[in-house]
C-alpha cells in the first residue's frame, strides 16, 4: 500500500513533508500503524483521537524524538533519520510540557531558546512574539508567576519567535494540544498566528481535543489507524 | 557555536537567580569537612593526617551532589527536547551545561579549599599541591559525572543510580589527586600525579560530552 | 550514535544470522550438552589435582591450595566484564537484540565471580596477611569492579521500557572498561600487598609445573562453567522477552 | 489515624516500587566510607582512629541526602494539598512520612554498619557501641531533617537551605553518637552519652512532625 | 454592601456554601475582591475569565489553601478558617496538578486517596469509580504510563471515589479546569458524574476555559469583580 508521488507536479503541488506507513510503538503496544499521508506549502493536518489514542507520541514521532516502529518521514524527499540537520532547522515543536525555566522571566525564556534555534534575539523581535500571544506586558515577569494558560501561551510564543533558518522553506510547526488552557481571545490569536505563518508557506500539525479551527486541515485519526496491525507487526520482524 | 554560547549564559544565569542552591556544593563540601574534627576529635596530628584525603572525598560527594539535578530539571520541563531538537549538534549544549556546572560548583570549591586546609590543618607543605589538584582535577568530575547524570535520566531511581555509578569513576581521580597531597606533604615530587590528573581531565573533556549527549537522545525516545 | 531504525532486517553474515533468536535458541541447545561435559570434568581433575596431588607451599603450606578457586575466579571476573562491555558495544552499534540479552545475561555471572575472587582472597588473606582486608590497589580495583556489576544491573531495573533500559546499561558498561587496565596493572603501578602477575606473565611462567597444572585445569573448568551460565540465562531471558511480547501485544488490544 | 498508616504504607509501597532509590542513602554510605581509605591512605592504625567518626559523619550524610526529597515530590505534583486538605491533621501524615523515610534509610544504615566497621577496621570494642548509638540516634536525624526539609519545600533555593539549616541541628547528635563509640573503644562507660541520644531522638519524635506540618500549611500559600 | 440572609427559609433553600466579600492578593497584586456569592443544595457555580484572571486563585482561596485578603468563607454559617474540620471533611479539591505518584498503578493512586479521605478502599468501590471515569481497564497500569487526557481523569476520580464523609451534606467540589486535555466522550462521563452528584445535594464550583456544560450554574466572573478595588483596600486597612 506504499504511495509514490509524481514527480512531474508543480514545484508548489509538491509534498514537503511525506509520511510514509508509519507505525508507532510504545510500552510494548502498537499505537498505530501504516499512517500514510503528506503535505505540500501551506497545507495543515489536525491529529485526532480518543486519550491515549497516540496524538501525542505521533508528534514525537514526526518531531525525531521516538524512532518509528516502521515506516519512514521525508523532508523534501530526504529521510529524517538519514540527515535530520536540515529538517531540524525547519522544524519548530511545542509539546505537552511547555519547557519554561521558572526561575527565568519570560523574556529570558523566549531569548533562550531564539538564541538556541539562531534566530534574532533582540528585545524587539521578542516582544512582538509575545505580543502575537498577547504577553508583551509581562515580559519581566518571572515565569513561576505565570497562571496556567499564560505558561502555555508563552509556550507557543517559541516558533513565532524562531522562524526557520533553512532557506527554502517556512518550516514545520508541531503542536502538542496548543489551546490547553487558553482563554477565547488567545485560541483567536494562536488561530490567527498559525494562518498567517501557513501563508508563508508553513506546514502545521496540529494535536487537540479542544476547539481549534484550521481551514482547510486534513484530518489524521491516529485510533482508527491500529486496525491494520499485523500488517506493522510482519513489516517489522520480516 | 551559538548554542554553546547561549546555553552556558542561561545556565549561569539560572545559577545566579537561584542564588544559594548553586553554591550548594561548595557549602556541603565546608560544613561537611567541618564535622569530621566534631566526629573524630580534635587532635591537629591526626585531623594533619586525614586532611589531604577527607578534603578530596568531600570535593567528591559535594560534586555528586549537584550532579543529578544536571539534566533531570530539564529534562521534567521539557528543555531537554527543545535543545535535541535544535539544529545545533546536542554535544555542544552538553558541554556547555558541563562547563556551566564547574563554574558553579567545581571553582567555589576550589577557592574554598585554603578554609578547609585551614579548618583541617592541612601542613603548609600540602597548601600548593592541594589547589594545583582541585583546580586541575575537579573539572574532570563534572565531566563524567555528566554521563551518569545523563544515563539516569527520566529512571525511576535517580539518585542512588547517580551515585553507585559515578563513585567508582571518580576513583582514580580521588587517588591521584589525594595521592599528590600527601607526597607534596612527605617531600616527595607530585608532578606524575598531576600529569595523570590533566591527563583525565583532557580525556573526560574531549569524550564524555559526547557520551552524554548519545546517553540523552536515548533517554528522550 | 547510529540511529538505526528499528525494524531489524538480517542481511547475511555469520553474526547476523547467529542473532537471529530461533536460530541461537538451536545453536545453544546443541552447544549445552559439551560445555556441561567440559565443565564437569575439569572441575574433577582441577580439584583433585589440586587439593591432593600437588605439592604443598614451602611458606604458605595447605593454604596455597585456595589458589586453585581464587585465581581462575579472579580470571573470569575480569573476562566477565569484558563479555559485558563488548556485548554493550555490539548493542550500540548493531543494536542486535541478541548482544543486549547477553549483556543482562552475563552481569549477575560476573558480581557472582568477583564476589568470589573477593571472598577466596579475604580467606586467603587471613593466614598469609594476616588480615582479612587491606586496601591494596588491586584489591580495592576488585571491589570496585563489584560494584560496577551491581550500577550495570541497577540501571537495567531502573526503567520500565526495556529498550532504554538496555541502551543505557549497554554505554554504562562501555564506559566502565577503563576499570579492566587498572585491575590488571594494579599490582605492577602501585606496590601492593598482592603478589603481581606470576602465572599471565608475557615472560612465560614463573610458577612450578606442578601448580601450574592444576591451575590451568581449573581455569577451564570456570570458563567453561561460564558458558553454561551465560547460555542458560540467555535462553531464559529471550523466553521471557517473546512471553511479554504477547502479553504486550494482548494488552494492547484491550487497553484504553 | 487511618491517614497516618495510609500514608506510612503508601510510602513504603513506593519505596519498594522505586527499588534502589529508596537504599541511596544506604548505598551512599558504604561506598562514601570506602572512599576514605582511598583518599587517607591505607594504614589500618590511622584508619581505626578515624572509623567511628568517619562512620557517623556519612550517616549524617546520607541521611540528608536522602531528605531533600522527603516532601518536594509530593509538592510538585500536588499531593500535599490533598494532604493538607485531608480531615485528619496533616501531622499524622508528617509523623507516618518521618518513620517511612528511616524505615527505608535509617534501618538499613545500622544494618550495613557491621561491614564498614570491617573495612574501615572500627576496633572490636567499639562495635556494639556502633550499633547501638546507630539504632538510637538514627530516627532522630530523620525527625529533625524533616522539619528542614518541609521550610524548603517550594523555596527556590532547596538544597542549600537544607544543609544549611540541617547539619548545624544535626551536630548534638553526631557529638554524642560518635562520643559514645570512641568512649567504648577507649574502655569508659559509654550510657551518658547513650542516654542523651535517646533523650534527643524522643524529644524530636515529638516536636518535629507538628512543626514541620506548620512549616508546610505555610509552603502552599 | 453586604447581603445577609433570612433565617425563615425553606431547610434546602438555606445557603451551604456563602461567601462574603471575597478578595484574593497574589505577588502583590489584588486579582479580585468584594465577591460576594453562596450556593445551596445541588447548586453549581462556574468560575469564568480570562488567563490569569484568578479562577484557580479563586478556588484555592475557597479550598482553604490560601488565606482570603478581606472577606470570610461560611459553611453551613461556619467560618472555614475558625472551623476547618467539617468543612474538610465534605470538601474535595482537583488543582491544576494532578497530584498522581507515577510510581504507583492507578488503583493504588486511588486507593491512597481513598484511604486519606477515609473513604472505602475496596478494589470493587475504586473500579467503580474509575469505571465513571472510563478508566477501569487501566486500573493496574503505572500512572506514569498514562497519557495527558488519561492523567486528568484519574484525578477526577478522586472526588467520585471519596464522598463526604460530613453526615449532613453530600459535599462541594472545587474543580479547576476539570476538561482540560479530555476527548469529548470523557467530558461527558465527568458531567454526568457532576449531574449525579448534584442530585445527591452536592455543590460544585468549576472553573473553565473549556467546553462545559453545568445546567443552572450561576456564573462568577472572576475578571470583572477587580473594579471596587478601593473598596477592598479600605476595607483591609480600615
Ligand atoms: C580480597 C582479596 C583479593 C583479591 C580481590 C584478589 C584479586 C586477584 C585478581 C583480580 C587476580 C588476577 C590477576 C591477573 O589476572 O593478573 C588475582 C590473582 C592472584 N592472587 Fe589474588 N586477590 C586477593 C587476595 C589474594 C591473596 C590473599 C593471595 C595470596 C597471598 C592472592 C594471590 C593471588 C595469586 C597468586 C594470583 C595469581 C597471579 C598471577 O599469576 O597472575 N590473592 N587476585
Ligand atoms: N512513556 C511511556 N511509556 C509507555 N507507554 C506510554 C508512555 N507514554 C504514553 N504511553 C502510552 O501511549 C499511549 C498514547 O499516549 P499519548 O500521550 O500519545 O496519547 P494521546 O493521544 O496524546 O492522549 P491525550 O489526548 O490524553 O494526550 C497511551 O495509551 C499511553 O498508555
Ligand atoms: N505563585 C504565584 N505567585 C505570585 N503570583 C502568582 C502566583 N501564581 C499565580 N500568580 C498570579 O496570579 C494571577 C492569577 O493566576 P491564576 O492561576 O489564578 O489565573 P487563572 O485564572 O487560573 O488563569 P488560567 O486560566 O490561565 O489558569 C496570574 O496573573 C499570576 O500572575
Ligand atoms: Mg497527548
Ligand atoms: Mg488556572
Amino acid at each position: 500500500m506504499r504511495r509514490r508521488w509524481p514527480r512531474n507536479l508543480a514545484p508548489d503541488q509538491m509534498p514537503i513533508l511525506d509520511v510514509q506507513y508509519l507505525a508507532c510503538r510504545r510500552g510494548g503496544r502498537i499505537l498505530f500503524a501504516g499512517l500514510d499521508f503528506s503535505l505540500s506549502k501551506g497545507e495543515a493536518a489536525l491529529a485526532l483521537g480518543h486519550n491515549g489514542a497516540g496524538k501525542s507520541s505521533l508528534l514525537r514521532v514526526l518531531a525525531g524524538l521516538i524512532p518509528p516502529f516502521t515506516g519512514r518521514i521525508l523532508w523534501n524527499d530526504e529521510d529524517t533519520r538519514q540527515e535530520p540537520y536540515d529538517f531540524r532547522a525547519a522544524l519548530r515543536y511545542v509539546g505537552h510540557a511547555d519547557g519554561l525555566q521558572t526561575n527565568l522571566t519570560v523574556i529570558q525564556n523566549l531569548r533562550y531558546w531564539a538564541a538556541l534555534y539562531s534566530a534574532p534575539t533582540e528585545r524587539l523581535a521578542l516582544t512582538d512574539a509575545l505580543a502575537a500571544v498577547g504577553l508583551d506586558d509581562l515580559a519581566d515577569l518571572p515565569a513561576r508567576m505565570l497562571s496556567a494558560g499564560q505558561r502555555r501561551r508563552l509556550a507557543l510564543a517559541r516558533p513565532i519567535a524562531t522562524p526557520s533558518t533553512n532557506a527554502h522553506t517556512a518550516g514545520l510547526w508541531l503542536l502538542d494540544e496548543p489551546t490547553v488552557a487558553l482563554d477565547r481571545p488567545s485560541i483567536a490569536r494562536i488561530e490567527s498566528a498559525i494562518a498567517e505563518f501557513r501563508e508563508r508557506g508553513g506546514i502545521v500539525i496540529a494535536s487537540t481535543n479542544a476547539p481549534l479551527t484550521l481551514p482547510g486541515a486534513q484530518e489524521i485519526d491516529v485510533s482508527a489507524t491500529v486496525l491494520d496491525l499485523e500488517d506493522a507487526f510482519e513489516d517489522a520482524y520480516a | 557555536m551559538t548554542a554553546f554560547w547561549a546555553t552556558l549564559a542561561r545556565d549561569l544565569l539560572i545559577a545566579r537567580r537561584e542564588g544559594g542552591e548553586s553554591l550548594l556544593a561548595v557549602i556541603f563540601f565546608v560544613l561537611g569537612a567541618m564535622l569530621f574534627p566534631l566526629g573524630v576529635g580534635p587532635e591537629g596530628s591526626l585531623l594533619a593526617l586525614m586532611a589531604a584525603g577527607v578534603i578530596w572525598v568531600m570535593a567528591l560527594l559535594a560534586t555528586l551532589l549537584a550532579l543529578d539535578r544536571l539534566f533531570q530539571a530539564d529534562w521534567r520541563d521539557g528543555t531537554l527536547e527543545l535543545m535535541a531538537l535544535a539544529p545545533d549538534s546536542l554535544t555542544l549544549v552538553v558541554a556547555a551545561k558541563c562547563l556551566a556546572h564547574w563554574l558553579v560548583t567545581g571553582l567555589p570549591m576550589v577557592i574554598a579549599a585554603p578554609i578547609m586546609a585551614l579548618l583541617l590543618n592541612l601542613p603548609p607543605e600540602g597548601w600548593p599541591a592541594l589547589l594545583a589538584t582541585l583546580l586541575i582535577g575537579s573539572p574532570a568530575l563534572s565531566f563524567i559525572g555528566a554521563i551518569c547524570a545523563a544515563l539516569i535520566v527520566g529512571a525511576r531511581r535517580g539518585g542512588v543510580l547517580m551515585t553507585l555509578l559515578a563513585l567508582p569513576l571518580y576513583i582514580p581521580t580521588l587517588i591521584f589527586g589525594a595521592g599528590a597531597v600527601q607526597a607534596a606533604i612527605g617531600g616527595f615530587d607530585a608532578s606524575g600525579h598531576l600529569a595523570a590528573l590533566a591527563a583525565i581531565t583532557l580525556a573526560a573533556a574531549a569524550l564524555c560530552p559526547w557520551a552524554a549527549a548519545a546517553a540523552l537522545r536515548q533517554a528522550m525516545e | 550514535m547510529a540511529e538505526a531504525t528499528a525494524s531489524p532486517n538480517p542481511s547475511g553474515g555469520f553474526w547476523h544470522r547467529l542473532a537471529n533468536p530461533a536460530r541461537f535458541q538451536r545453536l545453544s541447545a546443541w552447544l549445552m550438552p559439551w560445555l556441561v561435559l567440559i565443565t564437569v570434568g575439569c572441575f574433577g581433575a582441577g580439584l583433585y589435582f589440586g587439593l591432593y596431588a600437588s605439592p604443598i607451599d614451602y611458606q604458605q603450606k595447605d593454604t596455597v591450595r585456595i589458589m586453585y578457586v581464587h585465581v581462575p575466579a579472579a580470571w573470569l571476573a575480569m573476562m566477565s566484564y569484558s563479555t559485558l562491555a563488548i556485548s554493550g558495544f555490539v548493542a550500540l552499534i548493531w543494536r542486535h537484540p541478541l548482544a543486549d540479552v547477553a549483556g543482562a545475561a552475563t552481569a549477575p555471572i560476573g558480581a557472582v565471580f568477583t564476589f568470589l575472587a573477593l571472598f577466596t582472597g579475604a580467606i586467603w588473606g587471613q593466614p598469609t596477611w594476616g588480615t582479612w582486608w587491606v586496601w591494596d590497589a588491586r584489591l580495592t580495583s576488585v571491589l570496585i569492579l563489584f560494584f560496577m556489576f551491581l550500577g550495570y544491573i541497577a540501571i537495567r531495573n531502573a526503567f520500565d521500557d526495556r529498550a532504554r533500559a538496555g541502551r543505557a546499561a549497554s554505554l554504562l558498561a562501555v564506559v566502565g572498561i577503563v576499570i579492566l587496565p587498572i585491575i590488571k596493572f594494579s599490582v605492577d603501578w602501585w606496590n601492593t600487598l598482592h603478589q603481581p602477575a606470576s602465572v599471565s606473565k608475557l615472560s612465560g611462567s614463573s610458577l612450578d609445573p606442578a601448580m601450574l597444572r592444576p591451575l590451568l585445569i581449573m581455569a577451564v573448568a570456570y570458563m567453561a562453567l561460564f558458558g553454561v551460565l551465560l547460555l542458560l540465562r540467555m535462553r531464559l531471558e529471550l523466553t521471557r522477552r517473546q512471553v511479554e511480547a504477547l502479553q504486550m501485544a494482548r494488552a494492547g488490544a484491550s487497553a484504553s
